[in-house]
């Protein structure tokens, strides 16, 4: 096993990877760009190194330096930043440290997604229907005629891709080069490459992922499935486990279809396959995301298996610990990606210090954060602020369960996305488990419901009184025993 | 004694400060003509009101610092306050001015000097925690000054865009 | 099912049952004390009462009052306060609304401790040997008399008992008058009741507990087994589910001794059967708790089973979901009482208002608390803060997690025994698994361990420097990117 | 500058700052001769001080607001701190006042003005919290003033006793 572990990332990602290291007793090394310098992933490391390159956490050379001087012997990359990037597991692979992913080959191989789809279909696999190759948002001519072969609609995709970013929908020629320009610009911003591919889109479909552990010996399991079609503002922000609506044979059949396409790359350690589902339950293969994701928490929940801890154990050259009976899927899962962003103006994103923040409690909820109160959230970065994941025997327990934990969380001091979770999970699409990607266009926000009557009238009450005493006009007498903890003492004499 | 116009969700109420705390906390309040007894912390800013009780219901609390609007387990509300007594409505926020409302940086300006805007119509794109964010006209008009151009990084509140 | 239930605590358990019936979608009534007036578990409920007898939450009148008032049809006293009040269970029964816990009848036959064990004796079963009677402290001379008759050490408990208080050893005549009049006091003050009673002790020996459910029509299953015997300033800190170093067959027998005695008593509910485990391995009954305890958050995670569930399911006349076989009890898990007070100078209570409040996260690990960053802790009510469980596979992960969690929670403002619980986990007894009620003569905070030389001398170099800036002398310079977040922005422009 | 001697669980340190913060917010500081760069949050108060980081050592600290220790993940130490500017050594805390460490009802009190008590002998139980907590003498000494009787509730910090 290794014995130091250097954590290539930050935020919540970070913190995750260092909680299991403690758990498995390997020591950690955490790098930081300045503004990170008190961050919680800095905190929970043995040892912690400032980035200084203007690159920072992107910086493939850094943080190999730092991994050498700090003698770790194994890098994990979380997601995003340098997670997928062929040339630094290369490079680690050179430097004789073992980097956390599928492996420099299966990474090259799965990054090119086109590539990937074409490969896959010459398997005789179902896939989705991509462009022949990539374009930059210039090529408009070449976009257009190639769209025209595909047919409307169509999906644009970000080639760097991952996380959502850069995936958008055009429905007609009109709208094509907008999208993409758009498309190509977010890709931009997120990951320093704006090249985007077609695909031909399924509508309405669901999108479902089948998260896979294969080691080096050349076994794979599958863990379940996931639905991941609910998403806002090209993120999907709710994910569960195991997929509504699928027929037995339908899951057994996309579970198959997950393991061939792991073997077909051999890939290492953990990945997801990604697929698109027809209203009739056919799947299409569509992406392979070769390393841990955001949602993974839904599925640590259903199947007890702590993903990081797999991963590192996998890189360490081990035999996977359970063959496939042995993957025990129990219950339902939900999760809810919180963000600090403003729904109500655009998922303008909000940085600043947290006030208040209360998290749930109880059975069957797990909250990852690298967030406090009094933590900065910081401009620099995503804006993941937490994972909310809730258990459940049935679904219906579920999303009771995470009902509850969305009236119990309060996170002050910034905007986050919140109100908007809650209008999702109580939305009757949701509940039923009908709804499909095209979930993403109900309008959410514009036709909330009423309270009742009485409560409405409450909440002017309350406003009011809010109003006159941040107006100064009254200031409530806070009673006695709020400030002294002792009231009414005389109840207090002996009996 | 205070009187006040709440609009909450469309809906008004007109509420009226009638005693002042009483032992326990709690203060009386007249809603539409029926009388409520409210408990609420004593906060510096709106928006660390966490809960307040109103009768025997209680209430976890997110109030916006503006008092725009307020959000319970029933959702958000739009909030719009008069105060009766001075007869003075609250400023409709927002003039033509554009500020920055995050720290960021300029990826892209859609609009010049002398353009006519709509109201919605998207003028400019600020790059921050790797998202790129539209910022929309306030109101229409015509575009008096531009103040900002592509990669420059600015701060929170910033002018970048005035419409006239 | 029942429609609303009136929750008769505060503190984190009365947030524990709002949870619990927030899943399976009953509505709650909480009732406050003016001190707790926007406390976690007041907000949380539906409706909310304010208690203003004198007695407040402890006054079985005013409680059927607000029940009555609210429409509740059932009521759940948690446990201490109302729990144990066979006065208030009797109530709620003739006034139709249901009280949860293991009926008036069996609770008064369980609450007369010595007659319990004598029942439990006659019935065939060992029991450890209790005094003939219960005793004032002034009883001196009878006391005296009696204790010579049992035989030294003895266990000098509260009749009125329960959570540990007002339980202590006297290992010879010297002490025992002195102890007898200290665990009096305290349990006059935590429960109002001075009487107590005496109990031949058996040492070493260790404190192993059975949690069972019983329903109306008789099914009694057990859900396995706690170790309790790890107390401080007589409460039991950690708890542990399965107990270390039980043989399987001594495991097996402890299991039918208590699934006997609850269906002796016709317990209801969840009850806990207690007994002391003597070095051979024997166990001999001591008492029954009748109803949820703190500890028995352990228990539901070896068991995946919400207490609280079964609880309100079993008072609603529904039989048991599941048949002994069927409760799966899996891996390991290790309970902390976090509380709010220090260790370092006599566990003197400390309440306050919580600063900085930072709890652990990733699988495997919970916190149930009524506390949050900028929460008082009142000084009127008991000083347990926070609950928190730890599950892994293994008795080792679950240590090793425990560590973990236990330093990645930060709660600042008030005093808690957090050290105290990490120097418990740390401690080789401890993790060896062969403590018993005896380790609370470990003096743990005496001779705490050094740190290698390099972190001593970082500590003082810290020291130092946080005297100088809090004396003015010396302000770090905040690097420009805490502030603004917007660091080095030149490394920004496009590439 | 600045040079402290710190002694922490029974070792002492010379600790001398040598150089203002660096850009990245190090500060420089010479301990027992060896240069390390120490970061630290800017806190207005020492018990809300939560990390540190000591060359590329992070720390999680508690630190008191009185700096009589300091605790962390290797556990608990205490402190002493003496200023070797201004060679004044703080002074050693608690007198003779026994002063109530939280509110609380006075349960029993166990000595009487003029009786003499050693340093620890128990000298009154303070109920609070559901709690008897015994309080002990502070030093050796007679007994000089007792302020308070059974039954009697207490605020935090009143003088209950006084040794002379």
């Amino acid at each position: 096993m290794f014995k130091k572990l250097l954590i290539a990332n930050r935020g919540e990602i970070a913190v995750r990877i260092a909680r299991t290291c403690r758990d498995l007793g390997i020591s950690t090394v955490a790098v930081y760009e300045v503004g990170d310098m008190g961050a919680l992933h800095v905190r929970l490391a043995d040892e912690a190194f400032m980035l200084t390159s203007a690159q920072g956490y992107r910086d493939p050379r850094e943080l190999l330096a730092v991994a050498q001087r700090s003698g770790a012997d194994v890098i994990h990359p979380g997601y995003g930043l340098v997670s997928e990037d062929v040339g630094f597991e290369q490079a680690c692979e050179a430097a004789g440290i073992t980097p956390i992913g599928p492996g420099s080959g299966p990474l090259a191989q799965v990054r090119d997604r086109v590539e990937a789809i074409t490969r896959v279909g010459a398997a005789g696999l179902p896939t989705t229907q991509p462009s022949s190759r990539s374009f930059a948002p210039e090529d408009g001519a070449a976009l257009l005629a190639e769209a025209d072969q595909l047919g409307y609609p169509l999906v644009v995709k970000s080639c760097a891709g991952g996380r959502g970013r850069g995936t958008a929908i055009a429905r007609t020629a009109d709208d094509l080069l907008a999208v993409v320009r758009r498309s190509s610009a977010q890709a931009q911003a997120a990951y320093r490459d704006g090249q985007i591919y077609l695909e031909a889109a399924i509508l309405p479909s669901r999108y479902i992922e089948v998260p896979i552990l294969g080691d080096v010996f050349g076994n794979v399991i599958h863990m379940g499935d996931r639905d991941g079609s609910i998403q806002r503002n090209t993120r999907k922000v709710v994910t569960e486990a195991p997929a509504p609506g699928l027929s037995s044979s339908d899951r057994e059949a996309i579970w198959q279809s997950a393991l061939t396409i792991a073997r077909l790359f051999a890939l290492r350690g953990a990945c997801t396959i990604e697929f698109v589902v027809d209203s009739t339950g056919r799947h299409f293969f569509t992406e392979v995301k070769p390393r841990i994701q955001v949602e993974h928490l839904v599925t640590e929940m259903i199947s007890r298996i702590d993903v990081v801890r797999e991963q590192i154990r996998i890189a360490a050259g081990l035999p996977l610990e359970r063959s496939q009976d042995q993957v025990y899927l129990e219950g339902h899962a939900i999760f809810c990606r919180v963000n600090a962003e403003d729904p109500w103006h655009g998922y303008l994103p909000s940085p600043g210090r947290i006030g208040s923040f209360q998290l749930p409690g109880g059975p069957n909820v797990r909250v990852d954060t690298y967030a406090y109160a009094g933590a900065e959230v910081p401009v620099r970065y995503d804006s993941l602020l937490a994972k909310l994941v809730v258990w459940g025997a049935t679904r219906e327990e579920t999303i009771q369960r995470t009902q509850r934990a969305l009236q119990e969380i309060r996170i002050g001091g910034i905007q986050t996305n919140l109100s908007l979770i809650r209008l999702i999970i109580a939305h009757a699409e949701f509940v039923s488990g009908s709804y499909t990607t095209e979930f993403s266009r109900v309008r959410l926000l514009d036709a909330l419901p009423l309270p009742p009557a009485e409560r409405l009238r409450d909440l002017a009450a309350i406003a009011a009184l809010a109003f006159l005493q941040h107006t100064q006009t009254v200031h409530p007498a806070i009673p006695q025993a709020y400030t002294s903890g002792w009231h009414r003492e005389s109840r207090r004499l002996p009996d | 004694m205070s009187r006040l116009l709440i609009t909450i969700a469309g809906h008004e109420f007109e509420v009226e400060l009638i005693a002042s705390p009483d032992s326990d906390g709690f203060i009386g309040v007249r809603v539409n003509g029926e009388l409520l007894r409210i408990a609420l912390p004593l906060e510096r800013t709106l928006d660390t009101i966490e809960w307040a009780i109103v009768e025997s219901h209680p209430y976890v609390l997110r109030i916006d610092h503006d008092l725009r609007w307020i959000e319970s387990a029933y959702g958000r509300h739009r909030l719009q306050i008069r105060d009766l007594d001075v007869a003075v409505v609250r400023p409709a926020s927002g003039d033509g001015r554009v500020k920055a409302p995050i720290p960021g940086l300029i990826a892209r300006v859609l609009v010049e000097v002398g353009q006519r805007v709509a109201a919605g119509q998207p003028i400019l794109i600020l790059e921050a925690m790797k998202m790129q964010n539209e910022l929309v006209a306030p109101r229409d008009g015509q575009v008096t000054t531009v103040n900002i151009r592509p990669g420059q990084s600015v701060l929170l509140n910033e002018l970048l865009v005035e419409i006239g």
